[in-house]
């Protein structure tokens, strides 16, 4: 039974794999095959996404978006090899859209919203990206490292003027 | 309940029976409620100081705040505080509801809270062991001897500015004014 | 005199209906000034003494009689005081009904039956005008369409059961003694036999109990009162319903007289036992009933059923105090009853819904109309400064100490039902948030709650000065062969138990002013609106802030089960039973001549083959 | 006689609000103890008053004032009708039938006035309220109708007058059956913590006092410890023989007797009291569908017998 | 002094002139039957003051009395032949232009012998004229059932027309029989001769007549033609066959039995089977959707009631049948006539598309209303003072066996209303979603007698001393066989 790192770079081309330790594997894909990497994922038994996120690496210019995979049964009966799978993909800054994953995992669906609040990412074909979290709608999505809090609260906060008598 | 204290119960008694029966309702936001509990239960008992949790801001005229303020939970905390009836007291846990605590960068947390709403007394620490809520409390009688202890005169006086101010913070509010806004000076 | 009442009564009826198609002005005042004329010659024919007068000399053999007694008088008053009452509150509600000509009219001819059958010297001018009465019921309750219909053909299939009973007993009085006059008729039934006696109680009982609602008979009343329009169904609960007490009355005491009536059958068997004990059943299982009802005319419809059943059961039960209760109780229910089918009626013309779960929060928009409901529900559970409080108080004390407390726990188990339903009533029609849709509800117009406030005043006036009526009450049980009740103007003082209202309420008023006043001298509260409601923190969710939807659900799901109206099945199953019949029945017109001519000659041979045989003829 | 009816106006009230205020006091220091706590003086109730007359609370209208001043001036005439003791100044306005119908006042008049407060906890806290008076109102009309019937009267002070002469009821034959029933629907009478679903903190911010601010809430709160006070005295008067001293001695006639006799009263009425605090501490809350399934078996069946017994002998 | 011999010769008369007069005018056709009626009714009325001091018997043809043809103008008869003329009056107007399209000269003619016969069998003092009389009223009813030409109409009359001959031949077969064993055909003279009818020879012929005559009184096994007859034929004759036709078989019944046979003994089966009609009536009515059939079977009932009071052989009972007989046909012919109009507006005979016609046709549903009330018998209505004479008579007789057959006539009461409320709540409170054929206003020539059909109603209900006295009379004449004896035959 080959193991999962030549299954992937047998069906896909372009596509890194590489095995950080025991249990954890990279897959490095390109945000159009994104969608076509998860379904694939899935049916390999990859069914639970743990969680996904986003880096912001402001020098390199592009957001870096990791999707956690785990597996939990092959066929029925719990799996051997507990190896977790972390799929990564890159935005650019610049207009940092990405297909939305919910088709795939609906679990998926609250972290972009989430993605797309603190970091401004817009998912295309989101059933409702509205705000989550934050009160008042901050012009800069405030996770960006761009974001100068302290210069955020400056404005905002400290202006309000005590009360006094 | 000694002689010198019946003297003090005939001559002022607002302030007496304020100081010993002082009905709390604990807003629960932050850690600092994992405090309250046990200054309930058996091995403190703040009934003993005729602190007794209550239902409904409306029974209560103490009001705790435990913990650093979220700008989601500013909106309700001052639903609950406008919803107390007149001689009511505002006590605040920790450092972060002073000036922010270790959120004080964070632009989601408010870190004056006397700006929106009066705060008679702070109890420092971050997050006070119940002896130390207790000290609050009995430095809360001080105050209210003295007349100190008076956030919410400061409020009905000064209404147009913390009105003013929980608008700029929010926009809109989504209730009228409490208190008529213009020229309310007098009180 | 009495003649003049009955004319004015049915004239007026048939002069309004053509007056109407005039102009409809003139026809509520002309209608009013009838009914007040008659409300007047009645109440001046106070304190006289009995006097029969014939008013039809040869009718089929007969000559129909009018007479005034204590007991016909106080009945005749109050149909007359409520049917007033009615006529000013029907003035706005039907006003815009196309069929308002018909309603005036049948509401005039129900009124009018009721003066006749009070003031009936005879039985068969009392079956009369209780014909003419039911039939006029039977139209007004098929009034409005819809649900209407079903209720109205189960209530007359049952009146005309309850009035052919009513016929047979009548005749077969005649026919073993001659003549149907009530006084001459109480002189032979003295020496009747107890089997021949107790087959005419048993018709009458049906006849009455059909028109009382008393257990096995009441499935025609909760349809019947939910769906007559208000005004009617004022007049049906308050009077009409009670016409069946008014006869049990006349029956069991005025013509049996009390020997006979109470002496029927030994202990535990004797006839009026049974009776008071089919009452209790009667007050308990519809006083639950009406509490699991979402309708508001339905639960009210139920406590008509189970009020009717404290009058059966002080009616029946046999002691003076008893009577004088059950009497008191039908003028309190009278009261109480229509003054809350008046007002849940004006709440349904105003937000055109009855449904329990929808309605809320009218005490802002409808003050006035809250006040009468609060004192009609008040007069309705009994609160001690109200009349309803004074009947039952009566009627529980001769039960316990007569000495059997299994018929004072089922009344009393009555009145905790009594007191859910009608709290029930207030709560979710009065409190609770204001819906979105009834902001604009108007306050209620003068002419509609003229009639409530009346009525309230007087609950509250003779719950406090019970006196007045209870020396009425007094004139009848004494003219009724038992012993005089000692009253006073504030209740009764007897040795065994007395009840003061005065010192009720100079009590709570002291002690109210003394509240009130320690409730003024501190802090002074500010105004708040609806909005302004706790919930936690968060912001009030429109529209979904008021609960009064299954008010008792808990208490549903345990008593559910035990009211599945039995009765109500086996009436179900009869009327199948009659329709399968009717249907086999018209199977014989087969449509084939062959088989219409096979019956000719069978009939033929059948007669002939027989007389050859037997020879019977 | 007069002086005694006087004095009986005057001061059967007054005791009847100050004991329920001190029981209310003594039942959450009992409660603290229960739970190794020091508990609040004995007098925090009436420093809460003081402290709740001086607060400005908002109002919800005219009903929302009256309703409450109704239900206390209810719960006050009550007592007037209740023998606190000796003292019975309105013994012969309608005995326990006038009673029954008057403890409704109290009830009613807190849910009208919670009515207009328009919160749903109101709504919830009544109509738990209701169920359950009408839980225990079934063993209590049974208890009653067989007290009655035994002593073959219906004013409560001939029923306490007769136990006086031979003995507390509690301890006689046909009697203890409805005792016991009563014992055992006490802490639903009270509206005490296993039964106090319609005042509940925790599940509906205490029902119908939610909107309940400065005086409101006095008021509420005398009015719940006077109809602790009423709930407790009827049963007293009812099986403990009211003012009446177990075995032979009788009490000195004149004021003295009258003095020893409210006294006695009292100290029964504390017993009581006591006995019941112990019992809710220790239990938790019930549901309401629970309360009335409880109510309505056991001491509904007990009750029953005893009625069954009474009209039998 | 009116020759009561005139009553048929006019109409008879008459009734043959109309095709002349159609050659000549068309329009007074339809005035025709309204005078001879109107005539008819004006000399019965004058009639009843003499006949009740002393029957009037005439002869006709010339021969003494034990053979000539007599007409014995009794009380009874003076009675029933003014409420017949009083009935075809008002069914006359009725008609006036109520069958706008094919009034044709026929429908006149027929409607005048149907009249004349029944007026012929009310006044007959001979059986055979009786027979003569009996056929002409059949015959006269086929033709008017089929008037329509549906095929409904003509299927119903072939029925009626096949019973009816069975029956006619089996009253001919018993007049025959008479003939031969008696030698006489006179009423008057035969009550002489006839004793008892234990014995066969007087046995058979009568119940050979009874079962002839009982066929068109719609006793139980023999009224199967009446449903299909009356509810194919116009409304407006069959308020005439049910009012009268009906109510004449019914009378000829009781003259056979009272008088010339005096079977008082068969009076109890009749009451039987008096009950049995009225049970079977009001049963089958009650699952009827087709308003007229509904009104067929309520006569069938009706009728039951009445053979019911008249075979409780009392004074009182008679009266009650006779008073049952009058209220009957008038009540009947209001509810028929209503019905008539209603069809006519909402265009079809289902009860459920009758709902809000009482705002298309009020006065009509007025009609129905009241015509229904006073059928069950309610008290302001004429209905009740007729059931309740039959009802005291019954307890009056004091057997447990009619004290529960009356129990049974009250559950057929009940019945009775079960289904007439219905109709009448359909009518006045269901709601105005009815079929709506747009036909012009119905004209007021009809309404007219549906008001004074009403007003009699209402007013001897009312008063109903006005005609107890009258029926009283007629019932003592019935009931004494003797004194019709010596009243016929001492004459000569």
């Amino acid at each position: 039974m080959s193991s999962i790192e030549e299954k992937i770079t047998a069906n896909f081309d372009g596509i890194e794999v590489r095995k950080i330790e025991e249990g954890r594997i990279e897959v490095k894909t390109k945000k159009e095959a994104l969608l076509s990497t998860l379904n694939f994922l899935k049916d390999e038994g990859y069914g639970h996404l743990g969680l996904v996120s986003c880096v912001d690496r402001i020098e390199e210019g592009i957001f870096e978006l990791v999707y956690i995979l785990s597996r939990y049964l092959v066929g029925g009966e719990v799996a051997v090899d507990q190896a977790s799978l972390i799929v990564k993909t890159e935005v650019p800054r610049g207009n940092p859209t990405l297909v939305t994953s919910v088709k795939v995992f609906e679990t998926a669906e609250p972290y972009e919203r989430e993605l797309h609040e603190m970091f401004g990412i817009v998912f295309s074909g989101h059933p409702r990206l509205t705000p989550l979290f934050l009160e008042r709608d901050i012009d800069l999505p405030p996770m960006r490292k761009d974001f100068d809090t302290r210069k955020y609260v400056e404005e905002e906060f400290e202006s309000i003027p005590p009360v006094e008598d | 309940m000694d002689r010198r204290q019946l003297i003090k119960w005939l001559k002022e008694p607002l302030k007496m029976s304020n100081k010993y029966s002082l009905h709390v309702v604990y807003f629960c936001t932050g850690c600092g409620i994992i405090e309250i509990p046990p200054s309930i239960t058996a091995r403190w008992d703040a009934e003993r100081f005729g602190v007794k949790p209550v239902a409904t801001p409306r029974q209560a005229n103490l009001f705790l705040i435990t913990g650093y303020v979220s700008l989601k939970t500013l909106k309700p905390i001052i639903r609950t505080y406008e919803q107390m009836p007149a001689p009511k007291y505002t006590v605040a846990f920790g450092s972060c509801p002073i000036d922010g605590g270790m959120y004080w960068d964070s632009y989601n947390t408010i870190n004056h809270l006397d700006k929106y709403i009066p705060i008679d007394g702070y109890i420092a620490g971050c997050m006070p062991r119940p002896e130390a809520v207790f000290a609050g409390i009995t430095h809360l009688w001080t105050l209210i001897d003295e007349g100190k202890a008076d956030g919410y005169k400061k409020y009905r006086r000064n209404y147009s500015q913390y009105r003013s101010n929980q608008e700029r913070l929010y926009g809109e509010l989504g209730w009228p004014p409490r208190f008529e806004t213009e020229g309310l000076e007098n009180e | 005199m009495l003649e003049a009442i009955l004319v004015v009564a049915f004239g007026g009826a048939l002069v309004s209906y053509f007056l109407g198609r005039w102009t409809s002005r003139i026809r509520d005042y002309f209608a009013l000034g009838v009914w007040i004329a008659i409300l007047g010659m009645t109440s001046y024919l106070h304190q006289i003494e009995p006097k029969i007068s014939t008013f039809y000399p040869g009718f089929l053999g007969y000559d129909l009689s009018l007479r005034i007694t204590s007991l016909s008088w106080l009945f005749a008053v109050t149909v007359a005081a409520v049917s007033v009452l009615v006529i000013i509150y029907s003035f706005r509600y039907i006003k815009g009904h196309e069929k308002r000509n018909l309603f005036y009219f049948l509401l005039l001819l129900v009124n009018g039956g009721m003066m006749g059958i009070t003031l009936s010297g005879d039985l068969l001018s009392f079956y009369i005008f209780w014909e003419i009465a039911s039939w006029s019921t039977f139209l007004l309750i098929s009034f409005n369409r819809g649900k209407a219909l079903p209720a109205g053909l189960r209530y007359v299939v049952m009146s005309v059961i309850g009035s052919a009973a009513m016929l047979v007993a009548t005749l077969s009085l005649y026919s073993s003694y001659g003549t149907l006059a009530l006084s001459d008729l109480s002189t032979h039934l003295a020496t009747a036999g107890g089997g021949y006696v107790i087959f005419i109680f048993l018709l009458f009982f049906v006849s009455f109990g059909v028109k009382n609602a008393i257990v096995p008979f009441h499935t025609w009343l909760p349809p019947a009162h939910s769906e007559a329009p208000a005004p009617f169904s004022a007049v049906l609960s308050g009077l009409l319903v009670k016409m069946g007490t008014y006869g049990l009355i006349l029956i069991f005491y005025l013509i049996a007289g009390m020997k006979i009536f109470l002496g029927l059958g030994t202990g535990i068997w004797s006839f009026h036992y049974i009776i008071s004990a089919l009452a209790g059943v009667t007050i308990v299982v519809p006083s639950f009933i009406a509490v699991l009802q979402d309708d508001a005319k339905k639960t009210l419809a139920w406590s008509t059923v189970g009020q009717a059943g404290y009058i059966v059961l002080g009616v029946s039960f046999g002691t003076g105090l008893a009577l004088a209760a059950g009497i008191f109780h039908f003028l309190n229910h009278a009261m109480f009853k229509s003054l809350l089918f008046m007002s849940i009626g004006t709440v349904e013309r105003k937000t055109s819904t009855r449904d329990l779960n929808e309605l809320g929060g009218l005490v802002k928009r409808t003050p006035v109309l809250f006040v009468v409901t609060l004192v009609g529900a008040a007069g309705l559970i009994g609160i001690p400064l109200t009349n309803g409080f004074f009947s039952k108080w009566m009627l529980y004390k001769t039960l316990i100490l007569e000495g059997n407390p299994f018929l004072a726990f089922a009344a009393l188990v009555g009145t905790w039902g009594t007191v859910l339903y009608s709290y029930r009533l207030i709560h979710n029609v009065f409190f609770g948030q204001l819906p979105e849709k009834y902001r604009d509800v108007t306050r209620t117009s003068f002419s509609t709650y003229l009639p409530m406030v009346i009525l309230s005043i007087a609950i509250v006036f003779f719950g406090v000065f019970p006196g007045f009526l209870l020396g009425e009450i007094n004139v009848v049980t004494t003219s009724l062969g038992f012993t005089p009740l000692d009253v006073q103007l504030w209740g009764i003082s007897s040795d065994s138990g007395t009840v003061n209202t005065l010192n009720i309420l100079a009590a709570l008023a002291v002690v109210g002013v003394m509240v009130w006043y320690l409730f003024r001298s501190s802090a002074e509260t500010t105004e708040v609106s609806q909005e302004d409601s706790y919930t936690a923190g968060a912001p009030v969710p429109q529209g979904r802030f008021t609960y009064t939807a299954d008010f008792y659900r808990p208490l549903e799901k345990i008593i559910r089960p035990y009211l599945k109206d039995r009765i109500e099945d086996f009436y179900g199953m009869l009327v199948g039973f009659v329709g399968v019949l009717s249907d086999t029945v018209r199977r014989i017109y087969t449509g084939y001549v062959g088989t219409y001519v096979a019956y000719i000659l069978a009939l033929l041979a059948a007669v002939l083959l027989v007389q050859l045989g037997w020879k019977p003829w | 006689m007069v002086g005694m009816k006087i004095a009986g106006i005057i001061f059967s009230p007054i005791i009847g609000v100050i004991t329920g205020l001190l029981l209310t006091g003594a039942a959450r220091k009992m409660v603290a103890r229960v739970e190794w706590r020091y508990g609040p003086p004995i007098l925090q109730p009436v420093i809460d008053l003081i402290k709740l007359f001086f607060q400005r609370p908002p109002s919800h209208g005219k009903t929302f004032d009256y309703g409450l001043i109704a239900s206390l001036a209810g719960s006050i005439v009550l007592v007037l009708f209740l023998p606190v003791g000796r003292l019975c100044p309105l013994s012969e306005g309608g005995g326990l039938l006038l009673i029954t119908y008057l403890i409704l006042i109290g009830p009613l008049g807190m849910a009208l006035s919670g009515g207009e407060g328009a919160n749903p906890y109101v709504s919830i806290g009544i109509s738990r309220k209701l169920i359950l008076s009408l839980g225990y109102e079934v063993t209590l009309l049974l208890i009653l109708l067989s007290v009655m019937s035994e002593y073959d009267t219906i004013s409560i002070f001939n029923v306490v007058r007769a136990q006086s002469e031979n003995g507390w009821s509690l301890f006689s034959w046909p009697l203890v059956i409805p005792g016991l029933a009563y014992l055992l629907i006490l802490p639903a009478i009270l509206g005490v913590k296993p039964f106090d679903v319609a005042s509940a903190p925790q599940e509906i911010s205490s029902g119908p006092h939610v909107e309940y601010g400065g005086k409101y809430l006095a008021l509420s709160k005398l009015e719940g410890g006077l109809s602790e006070f009423i709930g407790i005295a009827l049963f007293v008067n009812l099986f403990l023989g009211g003012w009446s001293i177990p075995g032979s001695l009788h009490l000195p006639a004149g004021v003295l007797g009258v003095f020893l006799g409210v006294l006695v009263f009292l100290a029964k009425v504390a017993f009581v009291f006591s006995l019941n605090v112990t019992v809710s501490a220790s239990f938790p809350r019930l549901r309401v569908e629970q309360a009335v399934k409880y109510l309505w078996s056991w001491p509904a069946f007990i009750g029953l017998v005893g009625l069954i017994i009474v009209s039998a002998l | 002094m009116v020759n009561p011999a005139l009553l048929l010769a006019v109409p008879l008369a008459l009734a043959f002139l109309i095709p002349l007069v159609r050659l000549v005018a068309r329009g007074v056709v339809k005035w025709i039957p309204v005078f001879a009626m109107a005539f008819n009714f004006i000399a019965s009325v004058l009639i009843i003051p003499r006949a009740l001091e002393e029957a009037i018997v005439t002869e006709i043809g010339g021969f003494p009395a034990p053979f000539c043809i007599n007409l014995v103008a009794g009380p009874l008869g003076s009675i029933l032949s003014s409420f017949i003329a009083l009935i075809g009056l008002l069914v006359a107007i009725y008609s006036f232009d109520y069958l706008r399209e094919v009034p044709t000269a026929k429908y006149y003619t027929m409607y005048l012998l149907l009249l004349t016969g029944a007026t012929g069998i009310v006044l007959t003092g001979d059986i055979f004229n009786l027979f003569v009389f009996f056929e002409i009223l059949c015959i006269s009813s086929y033709s008017l059932v089929a008037y329509q030409g549906n095929k409904a109409g003509i299927e119903a009359s072939v029925k009626y027309l096949v019973q009816g001959s069975i029956g006619s031949s089996l009253l001919l077969l018993g007049i025959g029989l008479i003939y031969g064993q008696y030698g006489t055909l006179n009423m008057g003279d035969l009550a002489g001769k006839i004793e008892g009818i234990s014995s066969p020879s007087a046995f058979v012929p009568l119940v050979l007549m009874i079962t002839g005559l009982g066929v068109e009184a719609a006793i139980f096994p023999l009224n199967a033609w009446l449903p299909d007859a009356h509810s194919s034929a116009p409304s407006s004759i069959s308020a005439v066959l049910s009012g009268v036709a009906i109510g004449v078989g019914l009378y000829s019944i009781a003259r056979i039995l009272f008088t010339v046979f005096g079977g008082t003994a068969l009076l109890e089966t009749l009451a039987v089977i008096g009950l049995l009609t009225l049970l079977v009536g009001e049963l089958s009515a009650l699952s009827q959707d087709d308003v007229k059939r509904l009104l067929a079977y309520s006569s069938i009932g009706q009728m039951g009631l009445i053979a019911f009071g008249l075979g409780l052989a009392t004074g009182e009972g008679v009266t009650g049948g006779l008073f049952q007989l009058l209220s009957h046909g008038l009540s009947k012919a209001l509810l028929f006539l209503s019905v008539g109009y209603m069809i006519y507006r909402s265009g079809s005979k289902k009860i459920s598309d009758l709902q809000g016609s009482w705002k298309r046709t009020p006065v009509a549903s007025l009609g129905f209303a009241v015509g229904a009330f006073s059928l069950v018998g309610l008290p302001p209505f004429i209905g009740f003072p007729g059931k309740f004479l039959i009802v005291r008579s019954a307890l009056l007789k004091g057997e447990l066996f009619y004290t529960v057959l009356v129990a049974f006539v009250l559950f057929a009461t009940v019945v009775e209303g079960g289904y007439f409320f219905r109709v009448v709540q359909i009518i006045f409170f269901k709601g105005t979603g009815g079929r709506r054929l747009k036909r012009e206003v119905a004209p007021v020539s009809g309404l007219i007698p549906l008001v004074v059909l009403m007003l009699l109603i209402l007013i001897v209900g009312v008063y109903p001393g006005l005609i107890t006295g009258l029926i009283d009379s007629a019932a003592a004449e019935l009931t004494a066989r003797s004194s019709y004896f010596t009243l016929v035959m001492g004459s000569t």
